[in-house]
């Protein structure tokens, strides 16, 4: 059995995760821009994927991501208030709650998904929003999905 | 001389490139006439630009910003010149002919990409006067991260190259695109439009004019504006609000109306953001002791007072009559006059100063140039009622946002959009 | 006479070998077939590229989960296979997928098809809720003695082409003794053939149809003799058709397991098919009352017209009713009188015209005047 | 059907060095070579710098050369230059909206110092923008005829300045005001803080315009009953009194509808209506006009007390020009009944602006007290009114209350006939309090004055110069309405006009078509958030260029 | 104390609404009702306004085979239906009341007459032997909390409630629930009265019993589901005939998300999937049907296992659904077709709320 935990931990060392990212156009996206111009060094987990709103992400996207071996979802938009679109995130935010719940409920490891907010100006919060998330997915290790029996 | 030829109807100039001059612009492109927009920074946005956050909903302010810079720069209706001034006008509504002092970058906007390679090898390092110098840029320069148009600028007053004639190419080399050129030359373009937009804004009043606030950019005494860029995340601290030593303050005071009385005008907005800097203090350091010395809390509309309201418990209200900040080894000592005539004191570890509002640097010089009215007090226009705000005294001359006085972005945006109705109605 | 591999193995082993061989040879990419996942697990149709994996393979396991053919139209439906794949299904799966690709709902590009002489599945209920060993050991000692397991669905104790057509390689299960012990694979067209070379075990020649199938083809006559008169007798007119539909609580799970219903949206889910206010108002009037929802006759006899001619009886329809309608034997009795009018066998071969897409001078006079 | 087109696509993939950020940053080659094998991938090169002159040039050629029916950019991030691509796709022949960019330098090359992590990253990037782009749709900008004339509504200094800027001889202007005069509040001053100009001088005058300008309409005495349609076709309907309903077309609406004062008889503490000679600033505004401000009785009051933030705790809001009011009126105090001494009893001075306290001071020192008191009571004492202050009492003859500026009755229709949401202290809520002052989240329908929050007349009047300027950017006569093309749309055959989608989209961009029983999208409000294709559970409802199935290849390459 | 109206019911409490129903239609009240109808060997609601039809009428059929909210979906979906009264079990009506809000039905002309719900017996037991019925019962039945309409099940929707529970055998209690059904009942004449008391205590006592049992037997059920292995492994049976969701009265979708194009991939891509692992099975998808179902009703599920009880291959389907339907609802306190002016909870929101989802 040790050895056992012994080659899961050293998966988790080797593991690199691979997360999505949705961002919001006019807030996230340009924070993670901010944060490349000004060089900040990230873990090369995530790929983002733009879409014009938080608002867009429908929670099957979310669920196909996780159930297609994404290690990590992460959903960023303007801080509430913020929304170019007037009140796009709040439906977000309900939408996200829901879904989250689906998988806390179930014990899905539903800290794979994830909500945040990061404005334009952000480049160093989205810098850590990256990190953070990184650091938590590495440590819960691979999705499920990828090792199911 | 470049000189920039087609239909005077069609063209128009914007003065000053805020937040107010990018509205009015882009009103006006909307409408599809062509406009020089006149900035003389080397990057755009104004004053907002520098604010992390605005009252009273505290929406950030690079959301509301950006988007429309962005248009500005891929608008093909709008040319933006930036290290440029007004220098000359000739003419009247319909036809005017404007000489404009563009100054040289030194960096070609169409070469540059912006990846700052050039930055690294400058052997100048200097105070950054966009950071309030609180941080440090390099004699070749982009103010902050995320400024726009996203291309450094040459600072001829401190490059070597300038200042001491020294045959400095670490910037040049360091580039791969040979978007820097020495060579380039301020040069004068003419312009030929049909009517002008002033918005050339406001700054703040340096408190070191007053002793009395014993302001010396070395004690823990800080402007409004400082705090903003230690705020900022985009700024020096990358958004952590720290003493002069690098030690979080324990205790703040917040004082308003700093040179109301020299002025004879309230400024109408350092209420809010003095308000909005409980909001800032609080949530960075949630277990600082704030206070707040006002005399007046102005803070006019249907949505400033609630704002006040939910933020007011977090700070104690003092209501001040004269004051006079005195410092030693870090602490600041702060010696008033409470309303009912006591006088009083109070040791805190940081004070923060809201200057008043005062015209912005070389308004008199460009009140003069295109023959508008000043009044006394530097602002343009008449601050009358039967007169619209947008009125220069001068027809085919328009005047938006702080050239008009202290108010708020709101009011300073609906002048831009109502000066830029005026032009259209003129040039139909 | 046709080739003929022997491997002295239970049909099962060997058939796995055989796939497993296959994936090892690299001749395929991959392997479509039944899997079951340890013991408790269930059996479901899967993609297998790995050979280690074969272990979970259970080719004959006798309950159909899916019409297989349906699972092939999903892989293969938006672009064929781009490497060979062999496939193993049963021969109404097989027709099922046939008719499919006619409808451009599938490819058989790269696909290489292995079916057996079927001896029938149980219906999916009495897999779930029957003890599954036991139903597996009567299974195959039934089939072992030439005859048909007991309890099978109604859909295979009538079925008539049990014995493939057009299959690459075909394995004798049904009126063959040898299940057991041995594990005898046909090679019934050249691709088959390519396939069947290298792997160890006795080549010979050897006839499919053999006096075993016979006698089944027979029983499964006459099981059908039994069943159709009761079933005439209660199909007798619509009333017959709305009595037997009575219990139906319109969850169309029919159609949705159904391999021919291929539509993305069904006619009967669209709002023409819905009734307005005013409908059911003149219905309430004429009649005096009126069952809601309506139309549950409509969409069966709708669904038959649709695809009467196409159907292959693999079951599944009857399989899923939570009402236990017998779906399936009654599509299977409308679909083959239209089937025989045309005299199309639905799934036989490929080249075959869907006979509603094509027409001839002198077809149907009987049905005129 | 989606097979055959999706076969016949030629994509092709340039890799922009961007100098050396990107060329050094990773191995450009071998993502070039990795993505070379993909399908419907024609061509993929490499170039030293796409945005520049020379790179736009060679781009453009390569799309004609090569028939290239798609593009990827795989260069800097797309905020920087999506929109230079874009135009470098019609120059090449090719429909904008087929081109995707992979963000490699702000989200790659400069974040990822492990040259070859950077380099599967770019691989990964890549990947995901070609599958993607592959089911990208052609789109095209739409062009609608629209209406150059606008209605506004509510003939106070705010619509009647916003009629005479938008007046021209290509628009038309319907000026409606529900009373039979125009003139609103500012009529009904004598002057106007802070320069004492005569309040009817500057509205006769544009009344004055508005009857010698025959591109204005102006129809007093009449309701605006209702108002159907979008930015550039409303219909509106008016009617005068009993007369039949008037019906007509405009492109744009300006509300300017106006504000009512707090009614102090809600509030014991002020008596009014109890006591006599309690009066509100109106009333003595009034008395004024007629020429005489006195006292029941018809006698000169000798003291008056002028109480501020009169409704101001009930409403939650600043008024904003109360304490500018109060200054003026203690002017006319003062030049009506030299001698008179008046007190202002205030809790916060709120004059802000370069003018306001130059006004305040001059009134002080032509003797008029200040006094700064929380709570305010009045009781009367012998024909006097007691004013009882934090403890401290006073005495005077009159009382003028200055009570706070409240949303007026007819908002609240106004609200609901356009669709525009009333937000803090019951007002009209503008797009943006900041960036968007007069503008609603309802295109084409736009605030001017104190229908959205108090106001000075000079803010008044500029907000209505604005609504005028923003129609006259945006409603060019002559001119069509340009509609965003990357909008939602929704499919008729699967739609079950749940309307989700209708309820959670912030523009009101989505009708209910009771006749097919669906829901549609008005491509001239949608602004393109995706929000409903989001909350549409079958997705009926779609943004066209994130459509779920462009935004599902993407993702499933990013996790390839 | 609220009053009740009493009728007889000597046989049975059937016979007695139905007597109910024929005297409202006789005096024109309604144009038509709408109840379940003994046909052949099953129940099927009936929409009639012919009285002798009601001799028929079956108001607690044994089985649910339609669901009453998707029968009123089908009445009412392109245009309000006549006025008609309506005998419904509460989970029907909730289910209804939750469509409205979705635009699904009309409920404008639709009067609701609710009865005591004992629960149903599952369709395979039926007909395996109909003389199971009030022996066995839907697993969500015995764990049914909102079988009646007493203090927080109260559901607005509801005109009269015909008590059965703690009324004395042959009698049936009508309760007045709104002031359309008080009128009615008037319009009646009926002249004994009686307090609810009796019944409000019988009800609340079982409702504590089913409470502790619900909670119970959930906990359970997410224990057998809980993590990815365990949904694989109670789900791995599914073979995707989707008949949960076409009998799902919630599921209102022409065309259901998991059907979409969009989903589909190339043969060499599922080959690929397969390469990861090994082997891929076809029904790979079936999580996604389910979780992405979850996302879309779980706010508005009422509970009422006709999912499970259509699933051929016994899934606890129903269970499970209430399982993460009753935490979803909790986020927004939310009680599906309790009040028709509660708007759905993804249809609006708040500003100031949720804020512990954020960087979670």
């Amino acid at each position: 059995m040790p050895e056992e935990q012994e080659k899961k931990e050293k998966m988790n060392e080797e593991f690199e995760p691979r997360i999505v990212a949705f961002l919001c156009n006019w807030c996230s996206y340009a924070g993670a821009d901010v944060a490349g111009s000004s060089k900040l060094e990230m873990p090369p987990t995530v790929t983002p994927v733009k879409v014009m709103c938080s608002s867009r992400v429908d929670p099957v996207m979310v669920i196909t991501a996780f159930l297609r071996g994404a290690d990590g979802v992460l959903i960023a938009g303007c801080h509430p208030g913020d929304c170019h679109y007037d009140k796009g995130n709040y439906y977000a935010r309900r939408r996200f709650a829901v879904l989250r719940n689906i998988f806390d409920t179930l014990e899905l490891e539903g800290e794979r998904l994830r909500l945040s907010w990061v404005s334009a100006s952000e480049g160093p919060r989205y810098a850590e929003v990256v990190r953070d998330f990184s650091k938590k997915i590495k440590q819960l290790g691979p999705n499920p999905v990828k090792q199911k029996k | 001389m470049t000189e920039k030829k087609q239909k005077a109807k069609d063209q128009v100039l914007v003065v000053g490139a805020g937040m107010a001059g990018i509205e009015a612009s882009l009103t006006l492109a909307a409408a599809d006439k062509k406009v020089y927009l006149v900035e003389k920074e080397p990057l755009f946005g104004g004053k907002v630009i520098k604010f992390e956050e605005v009252f009273a909903n505290m929406e950030c302010s690079t959301c509301m910003a950006a988007p429309k810079q962005q248009e500005v720069l891929q608008n093909e209706k709008i040319e933006l010149l930036t290290l440029s001034k007004v220098k000359e006008i000739q003419g009247e509504a319909g036809n005017f002919t404007v000489k404009i002092e563009k100054k040289a970058r030194y960096v070609s906007l169409e070469d540059c990409i912006g990846c700052n390679e050039c930055f690294e090898p400058c052997p100048v390092s200097l105070p950054n006067g966009f950071e309030e110098n609180l941080g440090e840029r390099k004699a070749i320069y982009i103010p902050c991260p995320g400024a726009l148009p996203n291309a450094p600028s040459i600072d001829t007053e401190n490059c070597l190259r300038f200042t001491k004639g020294k045959d400095c190419q670490l910037c040049k080399e360091a580039c791969m695109f040979d978007a820097i050129d020495f060579d380039q030359k301020d040069e004068e373009v003419k312009l030929n439009v049909g009517a002008i937009i002033v918005a050339t804004g406001f700054d703040l009043m340096d408190p070191k004019q007053i002793s009395d606030f014993g302001y010396d950019g070395e004690a823990n005494v800080y402007t409004a504006l400082e705090i903003e860029r230690l705020y900022a995340s985009n700024g020096p601290t990358e958004g952590k609000i720290t003493l002069r030593n690098g030690k979080e303050p324990a205790s703040a005071a917040m004082i308003h109306c700093v040179g109301r009385k020299k002025v004879g005008y309230c400024s109408a907005v350092c209420c809010m953001y003095n308000f909005k800097f409980i909001h800032y203090l609080k949530e960075k350091l949630p277990e600082i002791t704030l206070y707040d010395f006002y005399s007046d809390l102005c803070m006019p509309g249907k949505s400033y007072q609630p704002f006040y309201e939910h933020l007011k418990d977090k700070a104690e209200s003092i209501r001040f009559q004269d004051l006079k900040i005195a410092h030693q080894n870090g602490q600041v000592r702060l010696n008033y006059k409470s309303l009912k005539d006591r006088d009083e004191k109070l040791d805190v570890d940081m004070a923060i100063l809201a200057p008043a509002v005062v015209p912005a640097e070389g308004a008199s010089e460009l009140a003069r140039i295109l023959g508008i009215e000043q009044a006394e007090n530097g602002f343009f226009g008449f601050q009358s009622s039967d007169r619209s705000p947008g009125e220069s005294g001068r027809e085919g001359i328009y005047l938006a946002g702080c050239v008009l006085g202290p108010e708020d972005i709101g009011k300073a945006i609906a002048q831009a959009d109502a000066a830029a109705g005026k032009v259209l109605a003129l040039l139909g | 006479m046709t080739k003929m591999l022997k491997i002295d193995k239970t049909v099962s082993d060997g058939t796995r070998d055989f796939l497993r061989f296959l994936l090892e040879s690299k001749k395929v990419r991959g392997v479509a077939v039944l899997t079951k996942e340890g013991k408790s697990g269930c059996v479901s149709y899967s993609l297998i590229t790995d050979p280690e994996k074969m272990a979970e393979a259970v080719p004959f396991y006798p309950v159909m989960p899916q019409n297989a053919g349906k699972c092939l139209s999903l892989l293969t439906s938006k672009a064929p296979f781009d490497e060979p794949v062999a496939v193993v299904l049963r021969p109404c799966e097989q027709r099922a997928f046939v008719e499919l690709v006619k409808r451009q709902q599938g490819s058989l590009d790269n696909v290489i098809t292995i079916s057996s002489v079927c001896a029938g599945v149980y219906p999916l209920k009495t897999i779930v809720r029957e003890n599954e060993d036991k139903l597996l050991k009567d299974y195959w000692s039934v089939v072992a003695d030439g005859k048909l397991p007991e309890g099978i669905r109604d859909a295979c104790s009538c079925c008539e082409h049990f014995v493939p057509i057009g299959a690459d390689i075909v394995i004798p299960i049904a009126g063959e003794q040898h299940t057991g012990k041995e594990c005898k694979l046909f090679a019934n067209t050249e691709k088959g053939a390519e396939l069947l070379k290298e792997m160890d075990g006795k080549t010979k020649e050897s006839e499919l149809e053999t006096k075993g199938t016979e006698t089944i083809r027979q029983l499964r006559q006459k099981n059908e003799e039994k069943m159709l008169p009761d079933l005439e007798k209660r199909l007798s007119g619509l009333d017959g058709l709305v009595e037997m539909f009575s219990t139906c609580i319109g969850c169309h799970g029919c159609r949705s397991v159904c391999p021919i219903c291929y539509c993305r949206l069904c006619e009967f889910d669209s709002p023409r098919s819905e009734y307005g206010a005013e409908k059911y108002e003149t219905e309430l009037r004429k009649r005096g009352g009126v069952r809601i929802p309506p139309g549950s006759i409509a969409f069966q006899i709708g669904r038959m017209i649709h695809i009467g001619l196409s159907c292959v009886a693999c079951g599944m329809c009857s399989d899923v009713c939570p009402v236990d309608i017998p779906v399936a034997n009654i599509f299977r009795k409308t679909g083959k009188a239209v089937q025989d009018a045309f005299e199309y066998i639905p799934g036989k071969d490929i080249e075959d015209k869907i006979p509603v897409t094509t027409f001839e001078e002198d077809e149907l006079a009987s049905v005129e005047d | 059907m989606e097979k055959r087109h999706i076969m016949d696509r030629k994509i092709g993939v340039y890799v922009c060095e961007c100098g050396p950020n990107i060329a050094d940053a990773l191995d450009i080659d071998r993502v070039i070579e990795a993505v070379s094998g993909m399908e419907n991938v024609a061509v993929v090169e490499r170039y030293k710098l796409m945005c520049s002159p020379d790179g736009k040039k060679y781009l453009a050629e390569q799309i004609k050369e090569h028939g290239l029916t798609h593009l990827v950019v795989g260069a800097c991030s797309p905020k920087q230059h999506e929109a230079t691509f874009m135009a470098v796709c019609e120059e090449g022949g090719m429909n904008p909206f087929l081109m995707q960019m992979a963000n490699l330098r702000e989200q790659i090359a400069w974040i990822t110092p492990d040259k070859e992590k950077a380099t599967e990253r770019a691989i990964r990037h890549m990947k995901a923008a070609i599958r993607r782009v592959r089911y990208h749709a052609q789109l095209e900008k739409k062009e609608i005829e629209c209406n150059p004339d606008v209605l506004v509504i509510g003939g106070g200094i705010a619509g009647m300045s916003a009629a005479l800027l938008l007046s021209s001889p290509d628009r038309k202007v319907f000026l409606v005001e529900k009373n039979e005069e125009l003139g609103g509040m500012v009529s009904r001053c004598e002057k106007l803080f802070p320069d004492m100009v005569k309040g009817r001088e500057i509205t006769e005058s544009r009344v004055k315009s508005l009857e010698e300008d025959e591109n204005i309409e102006v129809l007093t005495g009449t309701a605006v009953e209702n108002i159907l349609g979008f930015f550039g076709n409303f219909v509106v309907t008016v009617r005068e009194k009993e007369s039949e309903p008037r019906e007509f077309k405009v492109g744009a609406v300006v509300v300017a509808t106006g504000a009512d004062l707090f009614d102090p008889g809600a509030l014991a503490e002020y008596g009014y209506g109890k006591i006599k000679n309690v009066v509100t600033a109106s009333e003595l505004e009034e008395m004024n006009l007629k020429g005489k401000i006195a006292l029941e009785d018809g006698k000169e009051p000798k003291s008056v007390g002028i109480i501020h933030c009169v409704g101001r705790k009930e409403k939650g809001y600043c008024s904003e020009v109360c304490c500018r009011v109060g200054i003026k009126i203690s002017r006319y105090l003062k030049e009506k009944i030299p001698g008179a001494s008046v007190t202002q009893f205030y809790q916060d001075l709120c004059i802000p602006g370069s003018v306001a306290q130059a006004f305040y001071e001059e009134t002080r020192n032509a003797g008029v007290e200040f006094v700064c008191t929380e709570a305010v009571k009045l009781s009367e004492s012998d024909k006097k009114i007691q004013i009882d202050h934090d403890g401290k009492l006073a005495t005077v003859d009159m009382v003028v209350l200055l009570p706070a500026i409240e949303a007026a009755e007819s908002t609240s229709e106004i609200s609901e006939m356009l669709g525009v949401k009333k937000g803090k202290g019951e007002f009209l809520t503008e797009e943006h309090e900041k960036i968007g002052p007069v503008t609603t989240t309802v295109e084409g329908v736009f605030l001017a004055g104190t229908v959205s929050g108090p106001k000075t007349v000079r803010d008044t009047v500029s907000q209505s110069e604005a609504a005028a300027g923003k129609i006259l950017s945006s409603l060019v006569p002559g001119r069509k309405l340009e509609t965003e093309a990357r909008t939602s749309k929704i499919s008729e055959s699967l739609c079950t006009g749940c309307r989700t989608c209708l309820t959670v989209c912030c523009y009101s961009a989505i009708e209910y078509d009771e006749s097919r029983g669906i829901c549609t999208v008005n491509e001239v409000l949608c602004k393109g958030c995706g929000n409903c294709a989001a909350a549409c559970p079958s997705g009926a409802a779609t943004h066209q260029q994130f459509t779920q199935i462009q935004i599902h290849r993407e993702m499933m390459e990013v996790l390839r | 104390m609220k009053e009740g109206y009493v009728i007889k019911a000597t046989e049975g409490a059937s016979k007695a609404v139905a007597e109910l129903l024929k005297s409202l239609l006789e005096k024109n009240i309604f144009e038509a009702v709408l109840v379940p109808v003994r046909t052949n060997e099953g129940y099927n609601y009936v929409l009639t306004e012919n009285t002798d039809l009601l001799n028929k009428a079956e108001i607690m059929p044994p089985v649910m085979s339609v669901q009453g909210g998707k029968v009123l979906q089908a009445l009412t979906r392109h245009g309000k239906s006549g006025k008609i009264a309506a005998v419904m079990r509460m989970c029907e009506i909730r289910a209804a009341v939750e469509l409205s809000k979705l635009e699904q039905t009309d409920l404008e002309n639709v009067f609701f007459i609710s009865v005591d719900c004992n629960g149903v017996i599952p369709l395979s037991d039926y007909l395996e032997d109909p003389s199971n019925a009030g022996k066995k019962f839907r697993p969500l039945c015995k764990i049914c909390t909102s079988f009646s309409v007493v203090g927080d099940e109260e559901v607005e929707a509801v005109d009269i409630h015909a008590a059965t529970m703690g009324v004395d055998k042959g009698q049936v209690l009508l309760i007045p629930m709104s002031p359309d059904g008080e009128e009615t009942l008037e319009k009646l004449g009926i002249d004994e009265k009686q307090d609810t008391g009796n019944w409000v205590k019988e009800i609340e006592k079982l409702r504590k019993q089913r409470i502790a049992a619900r909670e119970k037997a959930l906990a359970e059920i997410k224990e057998t589901v809980k993590t990815l292995n365990g949904l694989l492994e109670v789900f791995s049976r599914c073979i995707e005939c989707h008949n949960c969701r076409s009998v799902c009265p919630i599921c209102y979708c022409r065309l259901c998300f998991s059907d979409k194009e969009t989903f589909r991939e190339t043969g060499g891509e599922y080959l690929d999937r397969a390469q990861a692992q090994g082997v891929m099975k076809c029904t790979d998808e079936l999580l996604q049907f389910h979780l992405g179902r979850m996302s879309h009703m779980s706010l508005s599920c009422v509970s009422c296992g006709m999912c499970e009880d259509a699933c051929p291959v016994d899934i606890p389907v129903g269970q499970i659904f209430s399982v993460v339907a009753e935490q979803s609802q909790a986020i927004f306190d939310y009680v599906p077709g309790k009040s028709s002016d509660e708007a759905q909870p993804l249809r609006t929101f708040e500003l100031d709320e949720l804020t512990e989802v954020e960087d979670k």
